[in-house]
């Protein structure tokens, strides 16, 4: 049952994903990106992470991507022309980032051998109340150093978003 | 004992995504893109974040994971005002086109 | 939890609020959020006072862990005693009062915000100072109001004596600062901690080597902080900065933070008796020096700056031959009638448009009647009259002497006398005879005179706070028992200097033609500043500017840096190629590179 | 295995309550609307206009399903799809009773209950934006593009000042899923006021109450902010090109979305299914007077007809609830529906609520809008929960 869960999930994150890349338009990369962030959350619930796989949707899928979409409307430049010319990057880069997904691949086998078994409600401390009691006794000062991020964020964009730049 | 999913195939899952994103990062040429492809990257980590956290029965994964998604909400607001800014100046959303460090 | 960060966070609240919006406020909103933000510690510090019953037990609170490295912690903590509450009550009352004054004394001032916030910016430090419960958080304060001294000094920047000023002091207590800083090396080194309660607590059981060359090196820093000879050079300067500055700071509490320090360790003073007597020594070799000096000074902050070297040379006195309660209390008392005097020299000055010259004053006692009667107050108590207060603490700092050896007691029976008579040198001149100078003398206004009122009263009434007592269960009690015939010749050598004064200065003014050679010589205040140009400056630039320049930073240094960005240009000529401008080549350098650190971790297993 | 059938059957009995409340809330809202501006409203089609809604459906399913060229296909299809999904996911958390006894089996009023349900439904609803906001677009027509982008807009702006208001009360009731919240707000002090959170202690959620309607009534896109479909400007926005089914769709989604952030209201502040004073005072009684009220006003009004129809119409609708006040009366039955009474009572008068406004206010300006979410409701919403916070904290 958590098995079959899983791979319906990761089976559409991982086509989501692809899609993100090969699609020339960007809103269907938008979309396809939203796709992978629900799975992704959907995941998270079978990993026990209930607030943050609906803090996933409410802030990735919800406002981000909300953001990007609104974004790409605003500009609707259109879908991507063809490829330009091919650089050296490209051709080596491709090999090189299958060779990386190797590695990673190799490293988890021999480090991580699959001992524990993700099934729901396996883990009990990602409700909200756990989470906030972490976030405000142990996290307290990050919470805060990432809450004034977030303030000179605001003022950066609105900075961008406003000046006349020529 | 219910059929469980065993914690690596979540770490893979991630080592996919995360290498789909580099290779949206470094194929796609339209900026909104490539900014996705470093969305994507970052949510592929945080599915590693999650999945240690079950694997030390600890929350702290969450809580990372959580400033992850602040920090991209930030890294958005900055970088759609930044992407605004080029297509405004520039009139191409296109990478190639857009490369001023050359000079 | 008494919360005694409050005590220091109010000022530094309004330091803030001044430093930041300050030049946007209106002046009344910057004076009452300084006066505001002092009154608030003040009412903690009572507050606290109250809480804990008079501090019958010390108060330790543990913020959290500053600086962790190994064994060695160093925290940011608070403790407050009973030595800590008089200090506290000193800063935060006297700080009230004088913040008061300045709001008249400063009205006129452009800079009135800056001049506030530096005000509250010292305060926090020094009551960061003395509420610090290890020696790093001292150093902080100790730090701290040596720069907000800095900045008061020069507080008229435009003035290039004050600017001056401000550096030497400066300067003059990195000397200190360096003994300091090694004292804390070798109380690490020893202890391996800072904190001040466990150190005391293990003093008795280390050599007494150690802890004499701990004390000397704790002591070097007093001497700079507190302006001990051979460093107080830098205090008489100080007084180019604004006179409620050099009431607050060069007076009242700054300078005694050396005091304080030594109190502070009085343990470790005390298990050395060798330091002991050194602080003895220079206390009361700078007592009379300073005092001597004092004899011919004729501008009137002047007067006063030497004359508070010279009660720090007391309290020092006090500190040497073990009598720290004396010396507290000392502190106490001139921290009230210093203050005064100070702030009535302000009075003055204020009313003269700015004159500092006695001899450009005189028969101000008509026109300043508040002043003037606020002034013989404070003269009184220096003096050492009963019942005044310098009476009693200086007393009991003197009969301590006695007991210690009656030679110093001598001595410091002379130098009351000298004090007594240049004192009232300044008062005689400036207020009686006929008025010598070109403004029109004016009394000021109630902002000024309130303060100058309260602490006439404490000047007066100052000396039967028991302080000795109170302070009983710190410092091991000293021979105690005010010998009388000890305190009739005291108190009769400040009588003699008063009634010398009156008759050198009382009547006409005398044209001063006799110039001897030790008149000469104490006028220049013994060319010790010349001394220090030719001895110490001159050689130091000599040696600076043909070896250290030319030599070392000329030839070796630069020649080594050049050498080094040469290597760099050229490597980075080769390497640019690589700088294609696309950031995409980047990212996929980026690649490259996290497969080849997968690849080592996954086969070296590192990242296990 | 007995848990999914009971889900499966709850989830029909939802859905088909849900779905005919839809069509008959259209209903309901033009006789109101035609009642308030002095008109008949819909009459034509069964006794009182009843069937207007089969007439209105049947229309729409067999209109000509036009798709417009120019357009993006895949996503113009999408739009409507993911609109009326996510209008009607965020159902399924909403509790509507308490725990009942049905044929030997122990279960609630809700289809399900989540430890985070009142972030699945906040969740949801921001994926509403994506309907609206790709509906626009794809049309490939300018009005239809701007009412999108000024729907996402819309919708996010007020999103913060709905979440902030949803926060407050959370603070006293200490859990985020919802049937918790409803049971923390049973009770009555000093025996007659009702324990909601509207009422209770240490700070009655009033304040956010007010700022949760208003931004709901943004968030759903109804007057005074329908400004997305400002047909005087943009046509009608961002459904200009949708047709038939399409546009039923929307037209679907947005009374979905209005009953749900009315349950959300009822649950969040209104205190769910719990009546408004106790059992003790005679409050199982209210929907049998109700009722029977209403059967007596019809039957007056039967007897003394006004159209030749109400002879026969009336009185029979006056048989109907007289039946259902009966109903009501039946102590095994009122198990099961006095909860419910009470929590569409709720429901239904904020529903009511909706339809009055649209007929009184006029429509915001566009920055009248944002000028109004940002300076207003945000910063009061802000204060209210600090306020609410720092006096939580206090008294626990």
């Amino acid at each position: 049952m958590d098995l079959v869960f899983f791979l319906i999930f990761a089976i559409i994150a991982v086509v989501s994903a692809i899609n993100v890349v090969v699609q020339t338009h960007p809103i269907s990369s938008a979309l396809s990106l939203i796709g992978v962030m629900v799975s992704l959350a959907a995941l998270y619930l079978l990993l026990g992470a209930d607030f943050i796989a609906m803090a996933q949707i409410i802030v990735y899928a919800g406002a981000i991507m909300v953001l990007f979409v609104f974004t790409i409307m605003l500009l609707n430049t259109g879908g991507e022309t063809g490829a330009t010319h091919r650089t050296a990057v490209q051709v080596a880069g491709i090999p090189a980032l299958l060779a990386l997904l190797a590695a990673l691949c190799y490293s988890l086998q021999r480090f991580y051998p699959s001992s524990v078994q993700a099934v729901f409600g396996g883990f009990a401390q990602g409700d909200a109340h756990s989470i906030g009691t972490a976030l405000f006794r142990e996290y307290l000062l990050p919470f805060e150093v990432t809450s004034i991020l977030i303030l000179v964020a605001i003022l950066g964009a609105i900075v961008l978003a406003r000046k006349e730049i020529d | 004992m219910p059929a469980g999913v065993p914690l690596t195939w979540f770490l893979v899952l991630s080592a996919v995504l995360f290498s789909l994103g580099i290779a949206g990062f470094l194929l796609r040429r339209n900026i909104i893109t490539v900014f996705m492809s470093i969305e994507l990257m970052l949510n592929a980590v945080n599915l590693t974040f999650i999945t240690f956290s079950y694997q030390l029965k600890s929350n702290s994964g969450h809580l990372f994971a959580f400033f992850v998604m602040v920090v991209a909400a930030a890294e958005a607001a900055v970088g759609l005002a930044i992407i605004l800014t080029v297509y405004k100046n520039r009139g191409t959303l296109n990478i190639d086109e857009v490369e001023s460090m050359k000079n | 939890m008494q919360n005694l960060w409050l005590i220091p966070a109010f000022p530094l609240a309004g330091f803030l609020i001044n430093g930041v919006f300050g030049r946007k406020l209106p002046k009344f909103a910057v004076s009452f959020i300084a006066i505001l933000s002092v009154l608030l510690s003040f009412a903690w510090t009572l507050k606290v006072f109250v809480a804990t019953q008079s501090f019958s037990t010390p108060v330790t609170e543990r913020y959290f862990t500053w600086i962790q490295s190994g064994q060695f912690q160093v925290g940011w903590d608070f403790t407050a005693d009973r030595l800590t509450a008089v200090m506290l009550f000193v800063i935060t009352g006297v700080g009230s009062l004088i913040h008061i004054y300045s709001r008249g004394y400063m009205a006129h001032d452009e800079s009135f915000a800056r001049f506030f916030a530096y005000l509250n910016l010292f305060m926090a430090f020094m009551l960061t100072l003395v509420l610090a419960a290890n020696y790093l958080l001292l150093f902080i304060g100790w730090e701290g109001v040596g720069l907000a001294s800095y900045l008061l000094v020069g507080f008229w920047y435009r003035k290039k004596s004050a600017t001056d000023a401000g550096n030497k002091a400066f300067i003059v207590n990195r000397i200190g600062d360096f003994g300091f800083m090694l004292a804390m090396l070798l109380i690490v080194i020893n202890f391996g901690t800072l904190d001040i309660a466990t150190v005391t607590g293990a003093a008795p059981g280390k050599a007494a080597v150690t802890l004499t060359a701990i004390c000397l090196l704790l002591l070097v820093g007093a001497c700079g902080k507190s302006a001990q000879f051979p460093l107080y050079v830098w205090l008489p300067d100080a007084m180019e900065g604004p006179t409620p500055v050099s009431a607050l700071i060069h007076a009242a509490t700054m300078v005694t933070a050396g005091i304080y320090v030594i109190a502070r360790s009085s343990v470790l003073f005390s298990h050395s008796a060798t330091a002991s007597e050194v602080v003895a020594y220079v206390g009361l070799f700078t007592a009379i020096f300073a005092a001597s000096i004092g004899l011919l000074q004729n501008d009137i902050k002047k007067i006063f700056a030497y004359s508070t070297v010279s009660q720090l040379g007391y309290m020092f006195l006090g500190l040497g031959v073990g009598a720290y309660s004396a010396s507290v209390y000392h502190l106490m008392t001139h921290a009230f009638f210093k203050a005064l005097l100070f702030l009535g020299a302000g009075s003055v000055i204020h009313a003269c448009a700015g004159e500092q010259d006695i001899r450009q004053m005189g028969g101000l006692r008509s026109k300043l009647p508040i002043t003037f009667a606020t002034l013989l107050c404070a003269g009184l108590a220096i003096s050492g009259i009963p019942p005044f207060s310098g009476f009693f603490s200086k007393d009991a700092i003197l009969v301590a002497a006695y007991h210690h050896a009656p030679w110093m007691f001598y001595i410091g029976v002379v130098t009351a006398g000298m004090t007594a008579f240049y004192v009232f040198r300044a008062l005689f001149v400036t207020f009686f005879g006929a008025y010598r100078g070109q403004a029109h003398p004016h009394e000021s206004p109630l902002t000024m005179t309130v303060p100058l009122i309260v602490l006439a009263i404490l000047s007066t009434v100052g000396g039967f706070i028991a302080i000795p007592k109170y302070l009983d269960a710190m410092f091991p009690a000293g021979e105690e028992g005010h010998a009388m015939g000890l305190v009739i010749v005291s108190v009769a050598a400040g009588a003699i200097g008063i009634l010398i004064a009156g008759v050198m200065y009382l009547g006409r003014p005398r044209k001063e033609s006799a110039h001897g050679g030790l008149y000469n010589l104490i006028y220049h205040k013994y060319y010790i500043d010349e001394a220090y140009n030719a001895a110490i400056v001159h050689p130091l630039l000599v040696t600076s500017r043909s070896v250290l320049w030319k030599l070392v930073d000329n030839a070796l240094i630069d020649g080594i840096v050049d050498g080094v960005a040469a290597q760099t240009r050229n490597s980075g000529n080769a390497l640019r190629k690589l700088q294609s401008g696309s950031i995409r080549s980047y990212a996929a350098w980026i690649v490259v590179g996290s497969v080849v650190l997968v690849l080592a971790m996954g086969f070296t297993g590192v990242g296990r | 295995m007995e848990f999914i059938v009971i889900s499966l059957i709850k989830a029909a009995i939802v859905a088909g309550v849900l779905l005919t409340t839809l069509a008959y809330l259209q209903w309901v809202e033009r006789k109101v609307i035609a009642h308030v501006q002095v008109r008949m409203g819909p009459s034509r089609v069964g006794p009182h206009g009843l069937l207007q809604p089969l007439a209105d459906v049947i229309k729409l399913m067999t209109k000509e399903d036009l798709l417009p060229p120019y357009v993006n296909k895949f996503f113009y299809l999408l739009a409507p799809f993911l609109a009326v999904t996510m209008a009607l996911i965020s159902i399924s958390v909403i509790p509507f009773g308490p725990e009942i006894t049905a044929f030997g089996h122990q279960t609630w009023m809700q289809l399900t209950d989540l430890n985070v349900g009142l972030l699945f439904v906040l969740a949801i609803s921001s994926m509403g934006v994506y309907g609206i906001a790709l509906g626009g677009w794809a049309s490939n027509n300018k009005y239809s593009l701007l009412g999108g982008l000024r729907s996402s807009a819309q919708m996010i702006s007020y999103e913060l000042p709905l979440s902030l208001a949803i926060a407050a009360p959370l603070l006293s009731a200490g859990t985020l899923s919802l049937r918790q919240i409803v049971d923390s707000q049973a009770g009555f002090s000093f025996g007659v006021l009702p324990q909601w959170s509207i009422f209770q202690g240490p700070f009655p959620q009033l304040i956010s109450f007010v700022i949760f309607m208003i931004a709901a009534f943004a968030e759903t896109n109804r007057v005074p902010f329908d400004l997305p479909e400002a047909e005087n400007e943009l046509v009608a926005g961002f459904h200009t090109e949708y047709s038939s089914m399409k546009f039923a769709s929307f037209f679907m989604a947005e009374y979905a979305n209005m009953i749900t952030v009315c349950c959300m209201a009822t649950v969040l502040f209104l205190g769910g299914w719990h009546p408004l004073f106790p059992a003790s005072l005679g409050s199982s009684f209210v929907p049998a007077i109700v009722f029977a009220l209403a059967g007596a006003i019809a039957l007056y009004h039967g007897l003394n007809y006004a159209r030749r129809l109400d002879r026969i119409t009336l009185p029979f609708f006056a048989l109907v609830f007289f039946g259902i006040a009966i109903l009501f009366l039946i102590p095994f039955l009122q198990v099961y529906l006095i909860p419910l009474f009470w929590f569409f009572a709720k429901t239904g008068f904020l529903l009511f609520v909706f339809i009055w406004i649209r007929a009184t206010l006029p429509r915001f300006r566009y920055d009248q809008l944002m000028a109004f979410a940002w300076k207003y409701l945000f910063p009061a919403a802000l204060l209210n929960l600090l306020v609410t916070g720092f006096l939580v904290a206090l008294k626990g």
